[in-house]
């Protein structure tokens, strides 16, 4: 009765549950914080991220909209210019492009055109990937098509730390952000310390530490990634695995470190390959360290085709583990 | 002060009905009812993946709609859509095999649950994108006019696409021109866990359809007699040349939106009286009622409509995967058509 | 058989007005008129470029609605913003040094005529995505409400607008959560050169409204009178807290769509009879048939307002440009606010 | 009265009169074929390309509809998985983002999700590019969006000859084609033969010949390019000028070819060059061509910034002669 047992230090928490501990935390910590989307509330979220907020902030804070993604997203725009600190969600990437309009054309472009007036400190978050058999019109990655445009930032979260971290940052910034989550992975398992640490996530993060081959990804592929570095060392091969984590604005210097010490590089993505994120990626580090190269930057991404339904095509279809194997194995064996 | 009024008409069926077409009705119904209690089982088994949303408790909708229709009428549906597809005609073994991810299912493979689809029977797909199929459908109708065939398109669509503004863009433009569509609302009340009341400022859908100059009706969804009444007013009207038309087919889904969704919002007592309204036992005692039908022919319809299923499950059983070196066909045409 | 009514009211002016703010509504509308003759010069003169979009004629509902207004209240509107911007306090030196692209300009030279803004007048921008503005108005209003402000949003629209899918979706958003919007759709019967009625199956405007239960009115957008009567009791229901509403301005544009457009799409007749209706003649008629108003107080009323036009185009000559290497300033905040 | 000219061989033509010709042969041509978008009928359209169609065939061919993206390309979608052959017309590319989930979830879609069943041969015309002091939400570049889709094609055409065979060449692929075109040059001449040159609009284009170094764009920029090539050729430098006109799928062969003979390459684009065509072109080119090159692939695009109104800032934010040349000489002198 008397004798306390020390506190724990760490706990384990799924994926979900760190994301919802960064949204309960970004409510508690500032009243103008507010969520809105499709079933965050009574539903208890498409992926149950936002289950159990409506009983405990309430249907002014957690606010259930129609299907309205152009509507959802502008008021959200909106009330970040008046004074709110709104958290829109897009129940999925899929459905962004409905509100891809106000994202660009409004969200991105108010600062600059207002001659510097009116920030938007909008947040929205949405999900991306394949993987669980939902067909072509439900198994989007658009990463790249958010990353092209200025005037945004784009976060991608795979990570329990950054899960729990990635909110309360993310409100901090004055401008817009977009956030992708995953949820293939939202059942992952992780022992992280029982207080959210601070993560940077303006710069990428180095997943695994190696020095022969530089694998630059982001997004619930990297889990791939790391078996494949794992595969990998038992050949021998040392990878260095990098988690870009922020897709708009890349984080250069992280990957330029690295490949200069490796000197090989292979970029892995969820999203189709061409116009990808790899292209980028792969076109900076060939310009800013050429002569660093010993052969040029790998880049895999899914198979450029609507995602299929059938199991066996869909897995045919993303990055596998055998195919970045491969993939580095190339690397290695030219120049 | 100016007043300005819309009409929509509640439409209630007469109960007459010959027994052939009363046992087809029922029959339908049934074929929809078991096959997509099969597949609660098979997704359970692991032999369905990804999204499944069952329209049990919605059959009365599809049938009754479904006989109002030609051959060539054309549907255009979402991924609520097994109850459309078999409907209109699409062979239980390949819808099945679809949902097995196999070569054999009407996509291939590639579409699954969501993404049936059959060129035979002009069924132009399970779109998945809430409201996303009816901007097609209105341009499905406007080519049979443009190409002066007399044909009409449905286009399906929960009450939660009414939300979209692909919903008000399309019904405005089929008004403009005059496209022969049908869009038919099935209003179950809730677009997954929403309900209608807290997603629309106004609850009358039928009133919005007024805002284009549709001609706009309710119908009450759980009597396919009704359905059927109503919707062939609506349909031989647009085949006249009329233009488009509403109907809100007033329903209830008695499962869950789809497999994953543990259903919190809705009360259990609410979805009971929904239950109470099952379209296909008030089917049958209306039949029996005017002794169209009795026990054993329905134990004997039970039974066909079992063996058909079960063909189906062994035709999806049996048929090979897709191999996957065609994963790249059909991202482009192979042949110019 | 159920029929449904919606509700909508025409709403004509009492001619009652006194001398002092017959002479303001006077002067706002003629300040607006001057200005955009002045920049019809200047775009000839190639000071001012890329489109440019007039009010002319329909200066009395920026005018009547502005004149409802507390200063804290805000306004979202178009690239036919000239006539809002200036009724609504922003100074003719800023808004003109932002048609010379200059850094003195109300966004620094960056937005030009389609993309005036003004923090602290609560002028939340010319948007130029047809309807791009309006959810950002719900917005706006819903950020007010929850802090418990006491204010009111107005969202200028065309009618042209009402054909987006981004209206529906808005209104309905505004009208289930009760933002304190007032809807104020500017139908001068053409978007570019489509008339409402071919793009619009059924033109009643205000009726549209009525599909998302918010309250709708039609009024005279040519008068002045009217239309501050008309937007008052609006403006009032809405900040007591009665959720948003809608008002139908019917209004015409005298002159063509931007200055790139040859007109060709209206009848030259038409366009005279509108402008029989010019609303700052038929001002300057009430006022004096009131006798507030002579004809020397016109004349020096004009002078007044050609001297502040010709203040404004001076301020603007004599603005530097920005800076080409604070080109990318302002794509990202500078500092957290 | 009785003597005869001959008839002359050559005709000269605005871009706008070239792309009205090319509309009025496949209208002629095929009876499926019709128009839709806003303001095409009785207003003209946007940039006058459509001028008089509407009288020349009527409203059932040349409609008119109201402002509804969605609709506009959903409808057309519809009708070509029915038999007809729109061509639906997105006024500018800033308001395709409105309609770009049904290009992507159906145009693009459709054919593989339904097993091969319903191709759609829809032909989306849209312009593209800043220039004319239209601010930020009027002057966008989405070339790079469109190029990521699997299952479209995008063409971009910026020369008389392209313009005159574009739409029914685009008509006669059964798959959906997004065209660009470029309001910026539409004034611009040029004598073409009389009769239209079926010109391969999937191969990329040598637009000048050259033997030093590799430019490779597309769109109005290359007449920017070209300027930057005479400027060059009087520095001794002879710069080979590509236009890749097919932006999906990319003519990988034509500038491998010409990069082979070059060793050198700079990719000019009018969008933002973070995730741009020349981020891919440059991965490209950096796979295929590693040991050819002697300098890493230059990439130039607009400035990160959403477009300002004034002509300063906007002339800045563009691709300009001087600094295409500069890149030339780097990539010269570097290597
Ligand atoms: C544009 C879009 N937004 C959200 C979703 C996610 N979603 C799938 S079904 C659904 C509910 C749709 O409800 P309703 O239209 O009433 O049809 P029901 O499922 O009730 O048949 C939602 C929100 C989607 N598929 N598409
Ligand atoms: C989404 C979108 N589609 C098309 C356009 C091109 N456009 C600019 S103004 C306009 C007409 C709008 O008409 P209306 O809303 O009635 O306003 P008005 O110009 O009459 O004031 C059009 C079609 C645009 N800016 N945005
Ligand atoms: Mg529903
Ligand atoms: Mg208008």
């Amino acid at each position: 009765m008397s004798t306390t047992t020390p506190a724990p230090t760490t706990v384990t928490l799924t994926l979900r549950e760190a994301l919802k501990q960064s949204l309960r935390d970004a409510l508690h910590r500032d009243e103008r914080v507010f969520l809105m989307g499709e079933d965050i509330g009574a539903y208890g979220g498409c992926f149950a991220v936002t289950m159990g907020l409506l009983d405990e902030f309430g249907p002014e804070r957690i606010r259930d909209t129609p299907l309205s993604e152009v509507a959802i997203v502008g008021t959200a725009i909106g009330a970040a210019m008046n004074g709110m600190r709104p958290i829109a969600e897009i129940m999925t990437c899929n459905f962004s492009l409905l509100a891809l309009d106000q994202v660009i054309n409004n969200a991105a472009t108010l600062l600059h055109m207002s001659g510097g007036q009116f920030n938007v400190p909008v947040v929205i978050r949405t999900t991306a990937g394949a993987g669980k058999q939902l067909a072509a019109q439900h198994s989007h990655s658009f990463e790249p098509i958010f990353a092209h445009i200025p005037g945004i930032r784009v976060l991608s979260i795979a990570t329990h730390e950054d899960a729990r971290a990635v909110l309360w940052q993310a409100l901090e910034d004055p401008d817009p952000v977009v956030l992708f989550e995953y949820p293939r992975i939202m059942t992952m398992e992780a022992e992280v310390p029982v207080e959210p640490t601070p993560v940077d996530l303006d710069s990428a993060a180095i997943r695994r530490a190696g020095s022969d081959v530089t694998l630059i990804t982001y997004g619930a592929i990297q889990h791939t990634v790391l078996e494949a570095a794992a595969a990998l060392a038992e050949d021998g091969i040392d990878a260095e695995v990098i988690d870009l984590r922020s897709l708009r604005p890349l984080d250069d210097a992280t990957v330029l470190g690295s490949v200069a010490r490796t000197h090989r590089a292979v970029v892995i993505e969820e999203p189709w390959r061409t116009l990808g994120v790899g292209a980028e990626v792969a076109a900076r580090v060939t310009e800013q360290a050429f002569y660093d190269l010993d052969a040029p930057v790998a880049r895999i991404g899914s198979a450029e085709v609507p995602m299929p339904y059938a199991k066996h095509l869909e897995d045919a279809a993303q990055p596998q583990v055998p195919a970045v194997v491969a993939a580095v194995h190339r690397v290695m064996h030219r120049g | 002060m100016t007043e300005r009024t819309s009409h929509t008409t509640e439409l209630t069926a007469s109960p007459d009905v010959s027994r052939e077409h009363g046992v087809h009705l029922l029959r339908e119904m049934l074929r929809i009812r078991r096959f997509e209690e099969r597949c609660v089982e098979l997704y359970s088994a692991a032999k369905i993946r990804g999204f499944l949303h069952l329209y049990i408790g919605e059959e009365a909708v599809a049938t009754g709609v479904m006989a109002t229709l030609e051959p060539d009428d054309a549907v255009v549906s979402t991924y609520r859509e097994h109850g459309h597809a078999i409907a209109k005609g699409i062979g239980m073994g390949p819808i099945m095999a679809e949902m097995f991810g196999k070569v054999d299912g009407v996509a291939r493979g590639r579409g699954g649950s969501m993404h049936l689809f059959d060129a035979a029977t002009r069924f132009y797909g399970g779109n998945a994108i809430v409201a996303g199929g009816i901007p097609l459908a209105v341009g499905i109708a406007l080519a049979d006019r443009m190409q002066g065939r007399d044909r009409v398109t449905v286009c399906f669509f929960g009450e939660g696409a009414v939300d979209e503004g692909a919903f008000h863009e399309s019904i405005n433009l089929a008004s403009l021109w005059d496209a022969p569509v049908l869009f038919a609302c099935e209003n179950n009340r809730y677009s997954m866990g929403m309900a209608l009341e807290r997603a629309e400022a106004q609850t009358d859908l039928a009133l919005k359809a007024a805002g284009y100059a549709v001609p706009a009706w309710h119908v009450d969804g759980m009597d396919v007699l009704a359905v059927e009444e109503g919707t062939r007013r609506a349909i031989t009207a647009i085949r006249a040349g009329g233009g488009p038309a509403f109907i809100e087919y007033e329903t209830y889904r008695f499962r869950a939106h789809s497999m994953y969704d543990p259903d919190l919002y809705r009360d259990p007592k609410e979805v009971e009286a929904w239950k109470q309204r099952d379209p296909i036992p008030a089917l049958i005692e209306t039949l029996q009622k005017l002794g169209h039908l009795d026990d054993a022919e329905v134990a004997a319809l039970e039974a066909e409509v079992d063996a058909e299923v079960d063909a189906a499950v062994a035709f999806a059983e049996d048929s090979p995967l897709e191999p996957v070196e065609d994963l790249h066909r059909f991202v482009t045409s192979e042949v110019a058509p």
